[in-house]
């Protein structure tokens, strides 16, 4: 660490890849900004969200940055964690479906094969949520789950909006995009969390980071080829003059921002409304170990005030 | 049997049959052993050799001398790396792919997952010959090994496991039957019972034999003819008939007569003997 | 056979100390006793999740068996053939499976076809390689007895070959049931809403480490058995085990 | 040698020949030629990426063999360490490293450590089945003259069942030389932001078959090449086919 | 050597030395393989058998009668099923771990991973001697093996092996020694060399030798006793002293003296013979 810094790990969910949401996180670190902030952030990049929350329950990490489910389902297993930003106030998943399919809304897929990866919280989404009905599961890893939909075995697949559709779209597959979020039923997307014990240990370092990220992610998006180019920095294997990544970050960005300021008045802001919202979901589809405290799976108290939020 | 020398030759030309062929005949037959590290071993030189069909032909010779090397020659199993072998027209190969060799190797060499009857059939079997089980029964009471039969070869002593050896290949009934030292893990008792039937079974077929034995009375007891070789590389140094009419009993084996032929036998490998 | 109870017992008592004394969370290493209770919780999945796996374990197991059998006695002896297939075959061993999981799909499907052709592509292998190393472990002079009656390539290996290589069979087949489960694994990994595999991963996502080790126990306890079993299968049908034996005494 | 080269060549010209004129779409299978083109287009990527994964391949099955032959060693000739062994080897191979994956991160961290532990992991197994099955393969008449002498263990495992052993191992060589190569792309899966096994994720995770494709092309000839090194090092250190050469002379 | 009569056993009880006691002693000792599939074989019963210290003694009989065993027993490789064996006031467990037995095997046994060289001294380096390089090139020489000493086993004939194997034996000099058939793969010239070799080196050094052959020639020129055992089960049938002088000379190998011997032995086998 150079001098004047102070260290600060951070995991993130590496499966299957980097993630265009990261964007403003790595434009943090490559501009400088964590280090003006006297961090010196480390990432280590975890294959799955499961593995990024246990590494921080165990203490193996500081922060951790993952589906808002996997971070519940740790919660209800006893692991003394709590949510500090909501990076991404809205859930990218949904239904993927072949353009023109007679499925037009989650009512339709009741009968239908659906592709989900095996375990995950996609299924679940897909039957509780209003107007869902009960489809014929099939369970693959998840890189299949829309490649079984390529390969004719299912007639849709769960999946997210900056990730399998721009993917499909560029194998030459025209598809729908059904989202599960919606303003009758909003999904929290992606958190920033920490170990409950840090929130008071290291409270100052905890709120640099926020502070950062929060204008990493607004820098971002000011100059999106800038963002892709320290993206493609950090991760120098990554393809970055394909134009995929410019196109999954250009499908991110509406996801930053929430329709309804009530839910997520400021960056990385949260309320009550959206964790009840997913803990009653999972744990009605049996994913939760406990059923947890609202209150204190979160806090917003490391936030910067007043931040930055790109307009809706 | 004899008039498998009017056969034509395998490529189909006739050959010649005006004179009296040898069934067995060596042509400055020679074999020299390629060391894996490049050395060399010489362990025959131009070895002319006939055997007439029927003969019963000893090889005798110091250790190492190529008595081994000469046997797998004929059997098709080293190639000379000098001069020529041909038997009955053929050469080796073919008459070993006709299956009309059987070989008595100097071990054993039985199949230790299989049991002593399974083992005394086996070649016969992949000769395409059928052994009634009486044969083989008959043929472990010639060897004494009848309550053995169904036991394995490591259950076996050493002299038990060459007699299996030896039954294997009588059981093939072959035109050319190579012996390399079959009788020399037994004791002179059942050695010489063996040499009686060996004597016995060769008279009955007439089957050439080439046999090679340490023991020169052994030689002198079974033999029309004892080749003696010279210590490495083999050379032919002697070449003994043994006139004395068939079938030979125990007296003979006892004769003076017999007792001279071991001691010519004897002066030929010491080096003090001449080629007959 | 008792000394391999105590010595497991011994090794969970052990693990149970370690993890109560030192008090080690749940999620990092749960402790035998809370495993052991998850077997008995989760018994009606662990049984209904059990045949599937089973039968596409055995499925695969047996293919791969024949497939490598077979091959092996292709190549034994015949250079050319040698060449020909090894390179074919190393190379679908060095193929990561894992990496080709969305093209198994599309080309397989999602039904028992995948799995039964992961467990047979890893079975296989070992068998391969070590039948052929026991084909080609014959001594020159039972070859030079066979070649005296000029027996066919068959008889050869009927007789000569195959024997031989029993030994290298088996150290093969050992190798082949550890890997035929873990390939039952990876195949249910990829596509499956069924069988010990999917148990593996639904534990995994809902990050119940108990429930995951109880799954993982049942399975090494399968496995141990087959193990156990091709042991005494080992001991019935091996030429060499019975003369092992039997000089012992 | 130029066998293998043929056949491998028209192998490749096979498969470019089905995809093009059945107009397989890249996704499901890329044309080999699209490959190549990747393997020179991505070759910057390919060769960053390459030291880390040799490094934790060498490493795991240096270590990997030398407990193999180590603990083969150990227990050949005595039945009570076997017993205590066997179970606990056999546990360590049957559970599923990938169900364990997310654990290894929180047990070993997230380095070096965690690849090499899982390649050894795999390697050791049929180094030491295979060295054990050899170990034990010995002929009584061998040990009775090892025993005439009151020879000590260590004697007899240096002159009689090591050299004996020596086909089997590298028999298990091979095989350990595979899985060693599949287990670090384990290794690299669970956690890692380098590797060819990393490489592998990201191509599959942005569905560039034709690049993925161009890892496993490397990939595979890496593990080919050592495959072979290896047959090279037992054609020069392995006394049987010292023996079997020099007998078809 | 003999003074190890008076040394303590084992258990640190001195044994009574008053009469004079065999080296070897067997009583009553007998053998019963197991077979795999539960039949028995009786190798050896009720065996009384005395050898006194420096003794050469040879075991003759038929093929299967269990002297293989025998040798097995009193080199402890094999366990008595019945009676006991006693070397020495040691069990023969005790004398082996002494490193004070050495064995020549019916089979060669030769090392196939090492050369000759390698071979010869290999017994002798784990017995902790040290073999200085001429006395290793001094036996080859004897054994007519010193162009093979950088050769592997599979390069030299069968005779040649098992010459290997003696010198492997003699070159560990032990206290008892127990050869098996040793030159029963040899040519009768060879035979005799090593024969008188094997005298000289027995005469220098007196060792206890319990010889098995084939040959009774051979048992008449080198024993001082033969034993003669009788068909499976082994049992003692006859015990012939030979007193002629030492050292041996090829006149007495051809004597009427010792013919004389081999024909009682000769008897003896047969069935004809009496206990001496
Ligand atoms: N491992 C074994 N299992 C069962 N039976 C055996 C075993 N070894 C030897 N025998 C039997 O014990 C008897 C004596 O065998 P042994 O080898 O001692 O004979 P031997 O006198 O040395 O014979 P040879 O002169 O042929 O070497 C034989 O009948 C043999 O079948
Ligand atoms: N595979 C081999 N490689 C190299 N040299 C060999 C090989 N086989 C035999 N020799 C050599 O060839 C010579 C003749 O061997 P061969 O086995 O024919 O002798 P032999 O007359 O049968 O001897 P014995 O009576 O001892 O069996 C020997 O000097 C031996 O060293
Ligand atoms: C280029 C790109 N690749 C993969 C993903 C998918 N993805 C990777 S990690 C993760 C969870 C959040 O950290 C998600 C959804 C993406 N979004 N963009
Ligand atoms: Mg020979
Ligand atoms: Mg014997």
């Amino acid at each position: 660490a150079d001098s004047g810094t102070t260290p600060l790990s951070v995991a993130l969910n590496f499966a299957p890849a980097p993630s265009s949401e990261w964007t403003g996180m790595l434009v943090a670190n490559q501009s400088g900004l964590y280090r003006d902030a006297g961090l010196d952030v480390q990432f280590s990049n975890l294959s799955g969200s499961a593995d990024v929350v246990k590494s921080v329950g165990s203490g193996q990490v500081d922060v951790g940055f993952a589906s808002a489910d996997s971070f519940l389902v740790g919660v209800s297993q006893g692991l003394p964690l709590v949510a500090i930003a909501n990076v991404v106030p809205r859930n990218y998943a949904g239904l993927i479906t072949p353009a023109g399919s007679d499925i037009k809304t989650l009512a339709d897929v009741g009968g239908k094969k659906v592709s989900s990866a095996l375990a995950s919280p996609e299924p679940i989404l897909l039957q509780a949520l209003d107007g869902g009905s009960t489809p014929d599961m099939v369970y693959v890893e998840p890189q299949s789950k829309c490649t079984v939909m390529q390969g004719g075995e299912s007639d849709a697949c769960t999946g997210l909006a900056n990730y399998q559709v721009p993917l499909l779209e560029r194998a030459g597959t025209d598809v729908d995009f059904i989202s599960f979020d919606s303003a009758q039923n909003p999904i929290i997307g992606p958190v920033l969390f920490t170990r409950a014990e840090h929130v008071p240990e290291i409270r100052d370092q905890l709120t640099a980071l926020l502070a950062a990220t929060a204008e990493g992610y607004e820098k971002a998006y000011e100059d999106v080829d800038a963002a892709v180019a320290m993206f493609g920095a950090q991760y120098p294997d990554v393809d970055t003059s394909n134009g995929f990544l410019k196109e999954a970050i250009g499908i991110t960005k509406p996801y930053l921002t929430r329709d309804d300021p009530s839910l997520a008045p400021g960056w990385g802001q949260m309320s009550p409304q959206l964790w009840s919202g997913l803990i009653n979901i999972l744990a009605g589809g049996g994913m939760l170990a406990s059923t947890p405290q609202v209150d204190a799976v979160f806090t917003n108290d490391l936030l910067p005030s007043g931040a930055w939020s790109l307009a809706p | 049997m004899s008039a498998s020398q009017t056969v034509p030759s395998p490529n189909g030309v006739a050959e010649p049959t005006a004179e009296p062929r040898a069934f067995v005949s060596c042509r400055r037959t020679g074999l020299v052993y390629q060391g894996a590290d490049g050395g060399e071993v010489i362990a025959l030189t131009d070895l002319d050799l006939d055997i007439a069909e029927g003969e019963f032909v000893s090889l005798v010779g110091p250790s190492g001398c190529g008595k081994t090397t000469l046997l797998k020659i004929m059997g098709d199993l080293l190639a000379p790396t000098a001069g020529s072998v041909e038997i009955d027209g053929f050469s080796p190969r073919q008459l070993r792919e006709r299956q009309r060799i059987g070989q008595v190797f100097q071990s054993a060499e039985l199949l230790p997952w299989k049991s002593i009857a399974d083992n005394l059939v086996l070649l016969a079997k992949l000769s395409g010959k059928t052994v009634p089980r009486e044969q083989t029964e008959a043929m472990a009471e010639t060897l004494g090994l009848q309550d053995f039969l169904h036991r394995y070869p490591h259950e076996l002593s050493g002299g038990m496991q060459q007699r299996a050896a030896i039954g294997r290949a009588l059981l093939l009934d072959p035109a050319l039957l190579l012996m390399d030292e079959p009788f020399g893990a037994l004791d002179e008792i059942t050695r010489e019972k063996l040499n009686m039937e060996l004597q016995r079974i060769w008279s009955e077929h007439r089957k050439t034999v080439v046999f090679v034995t340490h023991s020169l009375s052994e030689a002198a007891f079974l033999s029309d003819r004892v080749v003696v070789l010279s210590g490495r590389p083999g050379r032919l140094v002697a070449d003994v008939r043994i006139d004395a009419p068939r079938l030979r009993t125990t007296e003979y084996r006892f004769s003076s007569e017999m007792a001279e032929v071991v001691a010519r036998l004897h002066g030929a490998l010491t080096g003090e003997g001449e080629a007959s | 056979m008792w000394v391999s109870v105590l010595v497991i017992v011994s090794l969970f008592v052990l693990w149970e100390l370690v993890v109560r004394v030192a008090h080690v969370p749940q999620f990092i290493l749960p402790a035998p006793t809370d495993v052991f209770a998850q077997v008995y919780i989760k018994r009606d999945a662990l049984l209904r999740n059990l045949q599937p796996t089973l039968v596409a374990t055995g499925e695969g197991f047996g293919v791969g068996v024949v497939v490598g059998v077979g091959l092996a006695m292709l190549i034994a002896g015949v250079p050319l053939l040698k060449a020909v297939v090894y390179p074919v075959v190393i190379a679908t061993q060095t193929t990561p499976k894992i990496a080709l999981a969305p093209l198994f799909t599309l080309w397989f499907g999602i039904g028992l076809l995948p799995k039964v052709i992961i467990v047979a592509l890893l079975v296989f292998f070992p068998v391969f390689i070590n039948t052929a190393a026991g084909l080609e472990s014959v001594s020159k002079g039972r070859l030079d007895l066979m070649k005296s009656v000029n027996a066919s390539r068959w008889a050869v290996y009927r007789h000569i070959r195959l024997p031989e290589a029993v030994p290298y069979l088996f150290a093969g087949l050992r190798l082949a049931l550890t890997v035929a489960f873990i390939g039952v694994i990876v195949g249910e990994w990829i596509a499956s809403g069924r069988g010990l595999g999917y148990l593996l991963v639904l534990y995994n996502s809902t990050q119940d480490t108990a429930a995951l080790f109880a799954v993982i126990f049942v399975f090494v306890f399968l496995a141990t058995v087959s193990f156990y079993l091709l042991g005494w299968l080992e001991n019935r049908l091996s030429w060499q085990v019975r003369i092992q034996r039997s000089q012992q005494s």
